[in-house]
């Protein structure tokens, strides 16, 4: 990969050994996001030939991050892949693990403290531009939105509404958001969704911070209240999505919701394990644009982040094949 | 109010005192400006019929509640604050009518409560003091053991024994004996005396008016939650002290079996135990006919719980057979033992007799539920009037069917039990220990009520440990360790009963 | 769980203990003053809501308000009776979401997260409330025949249940359902939400049940004095069994519901639910020692739920304080009912 | 006046003869059979593990699962004692996030999301306690005072404290700790983890108060019939009170363990936890009815829990199946110590 420096300074004691054992944790079984994901990890794994153990899954709890983390490294695992939900509390895991020399890589979220191999992630703070951008655009700057917030404790979903709402703040002030807690609960959404209708039966956009687990509610709400309109309809309201499973894709298709971003659960996996590959080879690396159409930041504390990139998904590209979500399954 | 004969002369010190004392609940007025004054060293009567409000001076003598108004004080001095519980706990020590065993406890530690120890405890020491406080009252148990594995005798004899221990020169007793058997009451009087003579002061509530004549030295009547008199337990004749009670002269007259009809052998046979084994019994073969009532007397160990429980289904027995009216009953049914006819008034009322949280009404239809409406429903009004007429027929006191037996006094719950086993118009009733805790008044009518349901030909079982209870009866059957040692006609005595039952008599 | 002494309220007799009264108060209720403790909160909320918001009291909103409680109405529902009866069941959130699950994947072709059977589609939702009443049969299983403590055999359910939904969908939401499936939870009668119909009736059946027949009445005899129930011949194993396959049917009716409502469903459907299903249950006076309270108390909790989340939406509370304050609110509408009855809570 | 009546009860060394059953038992006996009924499991867990996995019986592993349970331990404690007593405690795992978070807002400089306030940094973990009691504190107000069901203030308690949480820390995870605060949690003493110490303790503390002190003792009788408990002179109010307070205590203290094991405190710190904490308490025998069951029951139900989820991890089990298979080996446990100690379960 290009950004890459020569093999260098091992980050672990065990440069040389790059068929040394990897763990891999997964952050949750309950997400169409991460059961994609779930599904590429042991196909990368077997494509970058790396010597993955049997992976752990800590059921989106930071208590079983850190007792399985402990368990591989009884284990013999060398380096880790995890993508803690809780990005504070892995904090004295982190420091442990890099005195005893183990790398890790964190998918999907970054440390809030630490130190790491590697960040694998997308700009999150894009996405809740981007669909800030497409719904200011779509509405001509003016109207009232409805967002979806993930839960506030997640770094992803603090990142996406932070942007989100500054975005409208700065370049949309004419817009009143109506930011609605939802804990990542399709039914609180649901609820939000139907007051708010009620109370505002002119609602124009809704930005939904993770069509996992929104997408189906939200339809089903426009579908009972006869919002369910083709984009061409005056009164149709803009929904812009997140995370990129099919069944976005099949909306946008469909004309029911106008943009996704797609959040590359494929790049993740296999990056993820390619940089662990990378530090058991002992690689290092420095900031800027990869090879694979990505950029490595700094993102402080000295860690880098590979941000890769995560295109917003409309009815122009969705049939792209190269998205993730037109692949898996298939 | 008080009457003059307790203006005790001069010098003599009140052990304790409560004056002016009025207590309601709700609207109901438990207690109307009552008095009572103990002196010390006596022991104190207190008697008055079911709800007259006993235990609710019981528990403003020893703080659980606070009066709406008057005063308490001990040897002269204020009661101490609601608060400071151990202030009262110095004070008094009492017996109350609902239990206060806490049953995962052990029996050890339900006699030393809160005074295991004031540093670390010594749960050996504590077990040996248990042995030695059980001692006297002759019971016999693994004090290791929890509570809840006593029988009902045995945790009264635990509650009885720890109150007796505690240090308090004041010791209030309510109704303690209602569910001890002969020789346990003896060995509690015994004590009682011996404490008296030590210097302790007794309250002492009881329905069973002998024993006030027995070991107490001054009676104090309530009435409607009124004060009516106090006096010299020698001043005051049975009559006067019944007449007190209910307020209307005339005495008792519990229905003796003499004056029934005799059963011959020509009435058919109701209830047939053959053969029949089980928990603490073993062979019994017993015949009721039509119209008899039977009198089951023991001691506790006797097996006369157990048998009795077991024709009602409450349990199973091991082998044998009963049958109703020729008709085999499945072992172990209650629900079998109802279709086919008998009615129960179980052993505790607070444990298998009533729900407290449920009206009078619902407690006493509870058998009879699927006969009030039409498909399975219940309509309120067939409800109420069970209700109704259970409260007229069994002269409950309480504002209404309606009113959660929880509220009601020790006696008028008793009295609900009774309803609810004969609300089925049962061909035979199994009774145990039907008057505990039940006024003279009342026992008489319970007892009226047994005579009623013989004569109109249904057979009676009376498991109790109360002579009173067995005059009914045509034949009294004394159990001696599982088996039928002892058969009576009507013409027993009660020296007769006791010997049998304490087993020193040849068969 | 306190055992407080109760200082009950008497009868409106006069103040003679002796008297004793004809019943002039009405034997069964629909609800005792008890359960009577939140109407003054809700109007209190109604006044709030009608101030703050002109779209509050208007009847779209209160019919939305009503289609959003359906759910937790029905585990509710299944709750109270339970612990009327003396028991507990905490997998009722998890059955509702396993229950649609599997008789989905029974249903639709591998390809939409089929096991393969691919059974008649009209079979959905009958395969559902079966599974729902099968769940309920296992926990009364283990409860009555295993004598095990019902709060933590359901609480082993709530996990295993949980993890077989998990297990069968493969952690992702079921999106392709078959089209009967949705009509319940997605349909209007009469410009009502079919589900809040259904939920209606639910409640009128399970009160007038309670209220009026024997089998119902029982159910307060068992929660209350099990042994006394027992010996008073109810068949207090057979009844209490009834109402744990009840239970799960109920929730499974709710899952199915709430399917329609969401148009999917996710791995996490139910979840955390029941914390809101006993509350909603006790603050309208249901009593978790059993044998005590009404199902219209309990439907009175549903209400006064859903009208706070419903407020707080309509007030664009933040995010950040959202939690804090509705768990304020329900605090103070419990200190207010507290304060307007008179009883103490059990 | 004789004066014959000693409070002291009657003397130790009369000569009787009926000493019945004194010394027929084994002489120390933390825990009574019931509260062993857990050891089988745990053996038979054991045995399994050391053939699954040869990492299982390592001091190491050993050793992680034992601090990885501190913090559930010590809510089980406080939990235990709370249900011992009769009551109720929802709130502790919210008490066990807050606690740290605002402790750590009113040292910190508002740079790392301090209020400004900026007290001296060695104060965090007394002020962590402090708030614990305060919350503890405030239940029973509301519990004893206002006689609202513990279970239910409780759970508004749980919403409301969560709230705060996300409220004070903004929902993101507080990372920059005063070095004091992190001590506890992650420091060894002797080769084990400090935390591990603290709980162990903390629990023989608490076994020796509750089997051989009276205040200790009255726990029981409370729980068991707290009118009897007043009627015996306990003060009923001011031991429960106390009791709740010891058990905000414990969570905070709990809070401090887990942030300086982990290193943060995440804006859901113990969220879910308390279904854990209900699930060790009355696996290890504690009665939700109160006044049955001892910590060392308690404590072995932890101990069950950990080593369950410990082996699952060893065994790789997939994700997908993960819970289901929890549940159900909880499940088993449940049945199997049924079935050894032949007792039925509250
Ligand atoms: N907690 C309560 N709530 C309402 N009413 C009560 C309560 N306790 C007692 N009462 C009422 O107060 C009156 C007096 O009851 P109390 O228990 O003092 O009677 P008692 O003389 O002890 O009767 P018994 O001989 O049957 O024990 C009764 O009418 C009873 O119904
Ligand atoms: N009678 C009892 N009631 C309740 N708990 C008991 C009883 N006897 C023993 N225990 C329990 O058993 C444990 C220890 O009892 P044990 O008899 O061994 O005490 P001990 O320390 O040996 O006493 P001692 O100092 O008198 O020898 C305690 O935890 C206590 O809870
Ligand atoms: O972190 C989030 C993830 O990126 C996806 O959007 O699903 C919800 C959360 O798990
Ligand atoms: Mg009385
Ligand atoms: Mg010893």
């Amino acid at each position: 990969a290009c950004g890459e420096s020569s093999t260098g300074s091992a980050p672990g004691g065990t440069a040389g050994d790059p068929n040394a054992k990897v763990g891999v944790d997964f952050p949750r079984a309950d997400s169409d996001f991460w059961n994609s994901y779930i599904k590429y990890v042991p196909q990368f794994a077997k494509e970058l030939n790396v010597n993955m153990m049997d992976p752990t899954n800590s059921q989106n709890k930071v208590e079983n991050l850190v007792a399985n983390v402990q368990s591989l490294q009884g284990q013999g695992a060398k380096a880790i892949v995890m993508a803690p939900q809780d990005t504070g509390a892995i904090a004295t895991t982190l420091q442990r693990l890099e005195q005893q020399k183990i790398p890790v890589v964190t998918v999907d979220t970054r440390p809030d403290n630490g130190k790491v191999y590697m960040v694998v992630r997308a700009d999150n703070k894009a996405y809740g531009e981007k669909a800030c951008k497409f719904l200011g655009d779509k509405l001509g700057g003016k109207g009232k939105v409805v967002e979806f917030q993930g839960a506030l404790s997640s770094v992803n979903g603090r990142d996406r509404s932070e942007a989100f709402a500054a975005c409208m703040k700065q370049n949309y002030p004419d817009i009143t958001v109506f930011e609605e807690p939802t804990d990542w609960e399709g039914s609180k959404a649901s609820s939000a969704l139907q007051t708010r209708l009620n109370q505002h039966p002119d609602i124009k956009g809704i930005y939904m911070q993770a069509g996992g687990v929104f997408l189906a509610p939200t339809l089903q709400v426009l579908r009972s209240t006869n919002h369910l309109l083709p984009a061409s309809d005056p009164n149709h309201i803009f929904i812009v999505s997140n995370d990129g499973i099919p069944q976005e894709f099949e909306s946008i298709r469909k004309g029911e919701i106008d943009a996704t971003v797609s959040q590359p659960a494929d790049l993740y996996a296999k990056w993820a394990l390619f940089y662990a590959k990378a530090a058991l080879e002992g690689k290092t690396f420095k900031p800027g644009p990869t090879d694979h159409g990505s950029t490595i930041v700094e993102v402080g504390n000295g860690n880098l982040e590979d941000q890769l990139p995560a295109p917003l998904v409309t009815k122009d590209n969705v049939d792209d094949k190269a998205l993730w979500g037109n692949q898996i399954g298939q | 109010m008080m009457s003059s004969v307790t203006q005790a002369a001069a010098g003599d010190q009140l052990a304790a005192a409560a004056r002016n004392i009025t207590k309601r609940y709700g609207r109901t007025v438990a207690l109307n400006e009552v008095g009572i004054e103990i002196r010390d060293g006596e022991s104190h009567a207190l008697v008055g019929r079911n709800g007259a409000g006993k235990s609710t001076l019981v528990s403003v003598l020893t703080g659980l509640q606070a009066a709406d108004s008057g005063e308490v004080t001990f040897y002269g001095k204020p009661s101490p604050a609601l608060s400071d519980r151990e202030g009262w706990r110095r004070n008094v020590a009492c017996v109350y009518q609902r239990s206060t065993i806490m049953p995962a406890l052990s029996v050890a530690e339900n006699l030393f409560i809160n005074r295991q120890g004031k540093t670390l405890i010594s749960w050996s020491k504590l077990r040996k003091q248990s042995a030695e406080l059980l001692e006297p009252f002759g019971v016999d148990v693994d004090v290791t053991k929890p509570a809840a594995e006593l029988t009902v005798e045995q945790r009264q004899l635990v509650e009885i024994a720890r109150a007796l221990s505690v240090g308090a020169k004041f010791i209030i007793l309510d109704e303690p004996t209602a569910q001890l058997d002969g020789p346990a009451i003896e060995r509690l009087f015994e004590r009682m005396r011996a404490l008296q003579d030590s210097g302790i002061t007794f309250m002492f509530i009881s329905h069973h008016l002998e024993e006030i004549y027995e070991v107490c030295q001054t009676v104090t009547v309530f009435r409607d939650a009124k004060h009516i008199l106090t006096a010299p337990v020698a001043d005051l004749g049975r009559t006067e002290l019944v007449d007190a009670m209910t307020g209307e002269p005339g005495g008792l007259s519990v229905p003796g079996a003499a004056d029934r009809p005799s059963i011959g052998d020509k009435s058919t046979v109701a209830l047939n135990l053959r053969d029949l084994s089980g928990d603490s019994f073993d062979s019994i073969n017993i015949e009721v006919r039509k119209g008899e009532v039977i009198g089951l007397a023991g001691s506790a160990s006797s097996g006369k719980h157990q048998l009795a429980e077991t024709v009602y289904g409450l349990r199973k027995a091991s082998s044998g057979v009963i049958e109703v009216d020729g008709r085999k009953l499945k072992p172990g049914s209650v629900l079998d033992a109802l279709k086919n006819g008998i009615g129960c008034v179980p052993r505790d009322r607070h444990h298998q007799g009533l729900v407290l949280g449920l009206s009078i009404a619902e407690n006493a239809a509870m058998t009879v539920m699927d006969k009030l409406g039409p498909a399975g429903t219940v309509p309120p009004k067939q409800l109420a009037q069970v209700g109704s007429k259970a409260i007229e027929s069994y002269d409950i006191v309480t504002s209404g069917p309606d009113q959660p037996v929880s509220d009601l006094s020790g006696g008028n719950q008793q009295k609900v039990v009774m309803a609810r086993a004969l609300a089925s118009d049962p061909k035979v009733l199994v009774l145990i220990n039907p008057t505990a805790g039940v006024d003279v008044k009342s026992k008489e009518s319970l007892l009226g009520v047994v005579d009623r349901v013989a004569r109109t030909g249904a057979a009676v079982i009376v498991v109790s440990d109360e002579p009173d209870d067995m005059r009914v009866c045509d034949r009294v059957l004394v159990m001696f360790h599982g088996e039928v040692a002892h058969e009576f006609g009507r013409d027993w005595t009660e020296q007769d009963l006791v010997a049998a039952i304490e087993g020193v008599t040849e068969k | 769980m306190t055992k407080t002494a109760s200082t009950e309220p008497l009868s409106p007799q006069t103040d003679v203990a002796t008297a004793p009264a004809s019943g002039r108060r009405p034997l069964i209720r629909f609800a005792r003053l008890r359960d009577l403790a939140l109407v003054p909160a809700i109007i209190v909320l109604m006044i709030i809501g009608a101030i703050i918001s002109p779209t509050f009291l208007t009847l779209g909103n209160l019919a939305d308000v009503l289609q959003q409680q359906t759910a937790l109405a029905l585990l509710v529902l299944a709750e109270a009776m339970i612990l009327i009866t003396g028991k507990f069941d905490l997998s009722l959130e998890s059955t509702m979401g396993f229950a649609p699950v599997l008789a989905i994947v029974l249903v639709v072709p591998t390809s939409a997260h089929g096991l393969g059977t691919e059974w008649p589609q009209w079979m959905a939702v009958p395969l559902c409330l079966v599974i729902g009443g099968l769940i309920g049969a296992f926990n009364g299983l283990l409860i009555l025949k295993f004598q095990l403590s019902a709060f933590i055999v359901t609480l082993g359910m709530l996990i295993t249940v949980r993890g077989l939904h998990i297990g069968f969908s493969g952690g992702s939401s079921l999106f392709e359902l078959p089209q009967s499936f949705m009509y319940l939870g997605f349909e209007k009668w009469f410009g009502l939400a079919a589900s809040v119909w259904i939920a209606l009736i639910a409640f009128v059946i399970g009160i007038i049940a309670l209220s009026y027949f024997r089998q119902g009445r029982s159910l307060y005899a068992i929660g209350g004095n099990v042994d006394a129930a027992k010996a008073a011949g109810i068949r207090t194993n057979a009844v209490t069994w009834t109402v744990l396959i009840i239970g799960g049917v109920l929730a499974a009716l709710a899952g199915t519901l709430e399917t329609g409502r969401l148009g999917a469903i996710g791995a996490n459907m139910g979840e955390q639910l029941i914390f809101m299903v006993f509350a909603a249950a006790v603050i309208g006076g249901i009593s978790l020692n059993g044998g005590k309270g009404t199902l219209f108390g309990a439907l009175c909790g549903v209400l006064m739920l859903g009208l706070i989340q419903n407020l707080l939406t309509l007030m664009s509370v933040s995010g950040h304080w959202f939690k804090a304050i509705y768990g304020a609110i329900i605090l103070i509408a419990l200190v207010l009912s507290r304060l307007t009855t008179g009883k103490a809570q059990e």
